[in-house]
């Protein structure tokens, strides 16, 4: 095994540890904590991936906004300072077996596609992945399209969460 | 002298050297250097941060017509040595009904999110960390950690008053990001990198006089990032008593305050980086890297004095004023700059410097003006609506 | 090197354990939790194909930056639902919310 | 920023400004104006520095500023969309940014701005007065434009159309900016709509220029259909030039080419309004004065003459066809001039001189004159928005004259009823008489003698017959302009109105100063090189730089004594003639040209009425409405109706109600009630259970693909 492996085994046991937290642990807030670092853990596989654009932007978005966001919701929505009762569903153990079914599916996949064997070609060293990025989503002829819908799903989300959320005395 | 030019690389060089005869292999021997600069600054950094406490306190008391500590050393040199002690010795206590675990990340997650920043920042030409080519939204994705900190402190402490002091502080810091990520995007602009070394590299024109105003947003919002006065709501000693560090006692709250000091520190660092050059004063820092950093750091501190001038000068906002002065006029205010800026470079792009630094300040000052006339007349339409229609003015009678 | 395959796996058992979440939590907020694993996993995999595939075409990381967009339209306004139905229902959980008409 | 990017921007700020005023700002009239000035001047900065750029490219002709873009994607190939600035661009936009500038700031200052709101105010007529009290009395004053943003977001858009045409390096985007001209002529025409005459003269505008661009729309197509382009570059190429010769049309001996360009002419026709399309001109003048200088003198009537020009290798190419342009122009300088003799309204007097005027150019253009047209084209919009705007200063003034003794019944307009105003207006005057004077060619100092004497030596050298008519022309020209000034501004008012005008606002007079400036000085830039004396001190720089326009020069004429002391004589003879008839005539009734016949326009108007819309009327009304659609149509539908109610009563009782009824509409009901009841239990309202269910069956779905049907 070589460093790289051994480090990306690293992350990815730690960042399903946490995942596994989130989905089990009975504290909301833990919960909601144990998220922050399973992105964290993306965030570091991004970087491995040589995706530095994308490890920051996990940071910014998701540790910085969505999770505390949802700190915040987990907060505002309880009578209380600490949960009480199950925190699972009755039927909890059928979404155990789907989620192990969907698991073996997916593996069965990847093993059954041919281009599993491939392997990455050395990082262009005068490629800069960042600006060519910016390009990409502005350039008429790439995706500026895409990203211009995304803008304009963004503000649809945000003043319908606006309009829902707002308190009307 | 090779030495005085670029110290890093020769003291790298020397190391290597070393530990190369030693047999050490080479990997290790990257590996150790790296760790060796890092302990070296983060060293540097925390011996700077007992500093900050001495000049953070003489100065407020200068401000408030006090002396300030005086007794230990001269001019009171030795005080925030003895206030170090004082927090190491003191009681670690943890709330009944705390959330271990959580409550005793919070500090050091707070003290880390400064210290990362030192990772990008340039010192001089040849003494960087990391020359990250996504440098702006690193620091952004820093504060994040930081907000982080935050709300894990406020929530684990069980105490109403840290929740409080929390929700507020992170929904500041959460506000004032966005404006902030904007302006800094006009450097990026102009810079054409989001590298914070390549945004030093470009100031052959300090930015500041590109753009007037995105350096007042930028000290703006850093000022509310840091949740120092006016900004600091989520502390306000007189109703949350002190917030989200209410519980916190020893050398953690040691750890949130002197986070806060060089944090504060850090932003004047970056706003002299940003907007007013970093290391380049008219070609010092080629001399000598040490030249380059002391540069810096004046400059640094006088964005930590200018800092601190505001805390000490403002009272405190209420903190749907601060939020409504984000949201309805710094953060629109940044876009209408951020897409002037665009529209301008574009538009100047192959222009003479005096012609580009020109435009750019005289769009900078329009998009100023017509903010704040547009601030002004809808905060008298606020007033005239909240306090009732005033009674005809004499001349208005007439026509 | 890291084998493709192993990207793919664990990204695949990310997925899983959100789906998992999704189907099994009675919190909603919690749900919402397991969605963005869901979301998360899929960026994985999109990077690395982007990493494994040609460089140089960067549909990879700007489909990933889509789902950014797209996973944070989803929370703001899945935040908002629950916080509503909060408001009105004192409940957050979602087998409780099982009016078919508010 | 390219000169190329520069181009495509230039018609942008005015459309803009358009749509801002229309959708935000068009409650506050200073932000209105604001806009529209502050994007004219962004307009007019880019064409200035285009002007500046393309003046200093040697050889610009071969080698324009153009870039162009894929447009409309075709079956396999694009049509192209672009611009072009080559050197007639670039001069004809220098005087289209000038001219719209200076009427955008002058129709500040004609509306009012700044005055009171009106007593009366009502949408759609021209403002009223405003009473006002002051040092205890009452009196009243100019009021403001009710509509005032209104019409700065139609000039805006009109100067959008007319950058769009003028930078089109094709066809149809000139087109284009070509019909929005039209638009914005019609709705500008109609601004004060509540008058009916305003209407009525809006509708005719619109329905006279309509004939000719459907005859252009025709033109285009069938260019497009020999050539299959549209680019004037591609067109221009020598070996399409020659296919297009080449071919005959078919009709009455015409080339294509001949038959294009025939057909084309026709929308310059329409648009530059020559005989017989010229109708709409005159009356074109209830619209507010700013628009009658702007569209009906400086920009879209030119635009008609541009487009000719632009069209010129086409339309050189067949000498039945240039024969015929030079025919109409001729005729129509002729006719409008007579015509203007003997008007009164000191508007209409300038109408029928600008299609007398336009009428030169194409006739200059008929007889190969290039260069000389696309000079005269640029001094005759500089001198006659002068004059239209002097004109409208002039009428301002009478209006105040007009509020302050409260007799409405005085029309502003007539000449007759001025008088005296050089000492009340002197601006006012003495950039009139530089305009007046341009028009009638004064020698020498006005810019409107060289570029008129140029297209009578080059008529004189070509076409006897067109010279003598333009030359008459000329004479009534300089006749019917001193008349107008005589009338105007000399002797003593003639009526109380008169005597208390005053004189306007710097916002109209600065464009008067600054386009007098132009009407003198832009002369000199054509002096032939041969003049006695004058040749050869500055360089006849229009010929060689508009010359270049075209892929071979045109060679300049030799100097010949006859046209310049024809073009002498019949100038200041008419200026004096006119002066001289004219000194002591007090009213209408002294004045001897006021024949009916050219009082009422050779009756053309009543002959279109009695030729053409009476039959149409009367088509409409019997053969279509009486006969093909009460009798034949409803006939017809009268025929249908009780056979298909039959129908569909038996369709309905033997097969709607016991087929789709009973079974398919009580059944399917049935069915699914049925269902309903059975499928209740599944909907639980709990969404985890939906979502187990359905990845249950997407889990079975995708393993019998995987399995059994991809495997």
């Amino acid at each position: 095994m070589t460093v790289d492996q051994i480090i990306f085994l690293v992350v990815a046991l730690v960042t399903l540890f946490a995942a596994l937290r989130v989905v089990t642990t009975g504290n909301l807030v833990h919960a909601a904590l144990w998220l922050i670092a399973a992105l964290f853990g993306v965030a570091v596989t991004f970087a491995i991936l040589h995706a530095s654009f994308l490890a920051v932007v996990q940071v910014v978005v998701y540790i910085g906004a969505i999770a505390i966001l949802f700190i915040f919701a987990v907060m505002l929505t309880r009578k209380e300072m600490r949960d009480r009762g199950p925190q699972m569903n009755r039927n909890w153990w059928v979404g155990a077996l789907l989620a192990a079914v969907s698991f073996g599916g997916l593996v069965l996949i990847v093993y059954g596609w041919n281009g599993i064997t491939k392997t990455a070609s050395a990082y262009p060293s005068d490629f800069d992945a960042v600006s060519a990025l910016g390009n990409a989503l502005v350039s008429p002829d790439a995706y500026v399209l895409p990203f211009e819908v995304a803008s304009v799903l963004l503000v649809a989300a945000l003043i319908g969460a606006v309009y829902v959320a707002y308190n009307r005395k | 002298m090779e030495f005085l030019k670029d110290p890093l690389k020769v003291a790298a060089d020397w190391l290597s050297g070393l530990l190369g005869n030693w047999g050490v292999p080479d990997l290790w021997v990257q590996v150790l250097i790296g760790f060796i600069g890092i302990f070296i600054l983060i060293a540097l950094l925390m011996l700077l941060d007992i500093l900050l406490v001495w000049i953070e306190r003489k100065v407020v008391s200068r401000f408030q017509s006090r002396i300030g500590p005086n007794r230990l050393g001269p001019f009171g040199l030795i005080q925030p040595f003895a206030d170090i002690i004082k927090l190491l010795i003191k009681e670690d206590t943890t709330p009944e009904g705390a959330d271990k675990v959580v409550y005793n990340l919070a500090p050091i997650l707070s003290m880390m999110s400064v210290l990362i920043l030192w990772a990008v920042v340039p010192l001089a030409p040849t003494i960087l960390g990391v020359d990250l080519n996504i440098g702006v939204l690193y620091i952004i994705a820093a504060g994040a950690i930081g907000t982080l900190s935050i709300i894990m402190a406020g929530w684990s402490s069980n105490n109403k008053y840290s929740l409080i002091g929390a929700f507020r502080e992170v929904a500041v810091m959460l506000s004032f990001e966005i404006p902030m990520l904007t302006v800094m995007l006009i450097p990026t602009i102009f810079a054409g990198s989001m590298g914070v070394g390549a945004i030093t590299q470009a100031q052959d024109t300090w930015f500041v006089f590109l753009a007037p105003l995105a350096a007042v947003i930028f000290l703006i919002a850093a000022i509310a990032e840091l949740g120092r006065a006016p900004f600091d709501m989520g502390e306000a000693e007189s109703e949350l008593v002190s917030g989200y560090n209410i519980e916190y006692s020893g050398m953690k709250f040691g750890m949130f305050y002197a986070g806060e000091l060089l944090h504060a520190f850090t932003f004047g660092g970056f706003w002299a980086i940003m907007f007013f050059g970093g290391y380049r004063f008219f070609g010092l820092e080629q001399v000598s890297a040490f030249l380059a950093i002391a540069v810096l750091f004046f400059k640094a501190f006088i964005g930590y004095w200018i800092i601190m001038w505001v805390k000490y000068t403002l009272l405190r906002i209420r903190i749907d004023h601060m939020l409504a002065f984000n949201w309805k006029f710094l953060t629109p205010v940044a876009f209408v700059l951020l897409m002037v800026t665009a529209f301008m470079n574009a538009l100047l792009a192959d222009t003479p410097t005096w012609l580009y630094v020109g435009g750019m300040f005289l769009s900078n000052v329009l998009v100023a003006w017509i903010s704040l006339e547009v601030a002004r007349s809808v905060s008298r339409r606020e007033r005239e609506r909240v306090e009732g229609a005033k009674p005809a003015m004499p001349e208005a009678s007439n026509s | 090197m890291v084998p493709l395959s192993w990207y793919l796996i664990f990204s695949a058992a990310l997925f899983s354990i959100g789906l998992f979440g999704v189907l099994s939590r009675r919190n909603a907020v919690a749900i919402l939790l397991g969605v963005e694993l869901m979301l998360n996993s899929v960026n994985v995999n999109l990077a690395a194909f982007w990493r494994y595939g040609n460089v140089t075409d960067l549909a990879g990381q700007v489909f990933a930056i889509i789902v950014f967009a797209v996973a944070a339209a989803e929370v703001s306004v899945g935040l908002a639902l629950v916080i509503s139905v909060y408001r009105k229902r004192k409940t957050v959980i979602a087998d409780d919310i099982d009016m078919l008409k508010f | 920023m390219t000169t190329e990017t520069l181009i495509w921007l230039i018609p942008l700020p005015p459309v803009l400004a358009f749509f801002l005023i229309v959708l935000f700002t068009n409650r506050n009239k200073a932000l209105s104006h604001t806009i529209a000035v502050g994007a004219a001047l962004l307009s007019w900065i880019g064409s200035m520095v285009v002007f500046v750029r393309a003046v200093g490219v040697e050889h610009l002709g071969e080698h324009p500023f153009e870039s162009s873009v894929n447009w409309l994607p075709l079956a396999d190939s694009w049509f192209r969309i672009g611009i072009l600035v080559d050197p007639l661009t670039a001069v004809t936009l220098f005087f289209v940014a000038w001219t719209v500038l200076m009427i955008f700031i002058y129709s500040i200052g004609y509306h009012n701005f700044g005055q009171p709101e009106g007593d009366h105010n009502h949408k759609g007529l021209p403002p009223h007065g405003a009473t006002i009290e002051e040092h205890g009395h009452k009196h009243v004053v100019p009021s403001v434009e009710p509509m005032y943003s209104r019409f700065f977001a139609f000039i805006g858009l009109f100067a959008f159309g007319m950058f769009t045409l003028v930078v089109s390096d094709n066809l149809l985007t000139m087109f284009v900016g070509w019909e929005i001209m039209g638009l914005c002529s019609y709705l500008l025409i109609g601004f004060w709509y509540a008058k009916p005459s305003a209407r009525d003269a809006a509708v005719k505008a619109f329905m006279t220029t309509r004939v000719g661009d459907v005859f252009m729309l025709l033109g285009i197509v069938y260019l497009y259909s020999v050539t299959g382009t549209l680019s004037f570059r591609e067109i221009f190429t020598e070996t399409t030039l020659h296919t297009l010769a080449t071919i005959p049309s078919g009709v009455l001996g015409f080339s294509t080419a001949g038959m294009i360009g025939l057909l084309l002419f026709i929308g310059t026709v329409g648009k530059s309004a020559q005989f017989p399309l010229h109708v709409w001109l005159p009356d074109a003048m209830e619209g507010p004065t700013p628009v009658s200088a702007m569209i009906h003198a400086a920009t879209m009537v030119s635009a008609g003459v541009y487009a000719a020009i632009r069209m010129f290798p086409l339309l050189s190419l067949d000498s039945q066809t240039m024969s015929i342009v030079a025919f109409i122009g001729a005729f129509t300088a002729l006719f409008a001039a007579t015509i203007a003799l003997a008007q009164n309204d000191i508007k209409r007097v300038l109408a029928f001189s600008t299609i007398s005027q336009l009428g030169y150019m194409i006739a200059a253009l008929g007889i190969g004159a290039y260069v000389a047209a696309v000079f005269h084209l640029i001094t005759h919009a500089f001198f006659k928005a002068l004059l239209f705007l002097g004109s409208g200063s002039v009428i301002h003034g009478m209006e105040h004259g007009v509020l302050h003794t409260g007799n409405h019944k005085v029309d502003p307009q007539d000449m007759f009823n001025m008088g005296g105003l050089k000492n009340k207006m002197p601006i006012t005057f003495w950039t009139f008489l530089i305009g007046g004077f341009a028009l009638s060619g004064f020698p020498l100092i006005t810019a409107g003698f060289w570029s008129k004497d140029e297209i009578l030596a080059d008529a004189f050298a070509h076409n006897l017959p067109v010279f003598i008519t333009l030359a008459v022309a000329a004479f009534l020209t300089a006749f019917y302009t001193m008349r107008q000034i005589t009338l105007t501004f000399l002797g003593e008012p003639r009526t109380a109105e008169a005597e208390h005008a005053q004189e306007t606002k710097w916002t109209m007079t600065t464009p008067l100063i600054i386009l007098s400036v132009f009407a003198i000085g832009y002369g000199w830039v054509g002096i032939p090189e041969h003049f006695p004396l004058l040749g050869g001190l500055i360089p006849n720089w229009i010929h060689e730089f508009v010359g270049g326009t075209l892929a071979e020069h045109p060679e300049a004429l030799d100097f010949n004594i006859v046209p310049l002391l024809t073009s002498l004589v019949v100038a200041l003879g008419g200026l004096g003639l006119g002066y001289l008839f004219y000194r002591n005539v007090n009213s209408a009734a002294e004045d001897k040209l006021q024949i009916g016949f050219l009082k009422n326009k050779y009756y053309i108007d009543e002959i279109y009425d009695v030729l053409l819309i009476k039959p149409v009327t009367w088509f409409a009304d019997k053969v279509v409405y009486q006969i093909m659609d009460k009798g034949f149509i409803d006939g017809i539908l009268h025929l249908f109706g009780p056979g298909t109610q039959r129908i569909g009563t038996s369709i309905r009782n033997y097969f709607d109600l016991p087929v789709i009824n009973r079974f398919f509409g009580d059944g399917s009901a049935n069915a699914t009630y049925w269902s309903g009841v059975k499928l209740r239990v599944l909907q639980t309202g709990r969404i985890q259970q939906y979502l187990m269910f359905a990845l249950i069956l997407f889990l079975a779905i995708g393993a019998v693909l995987y399995f059994f049907v991809l495997a």
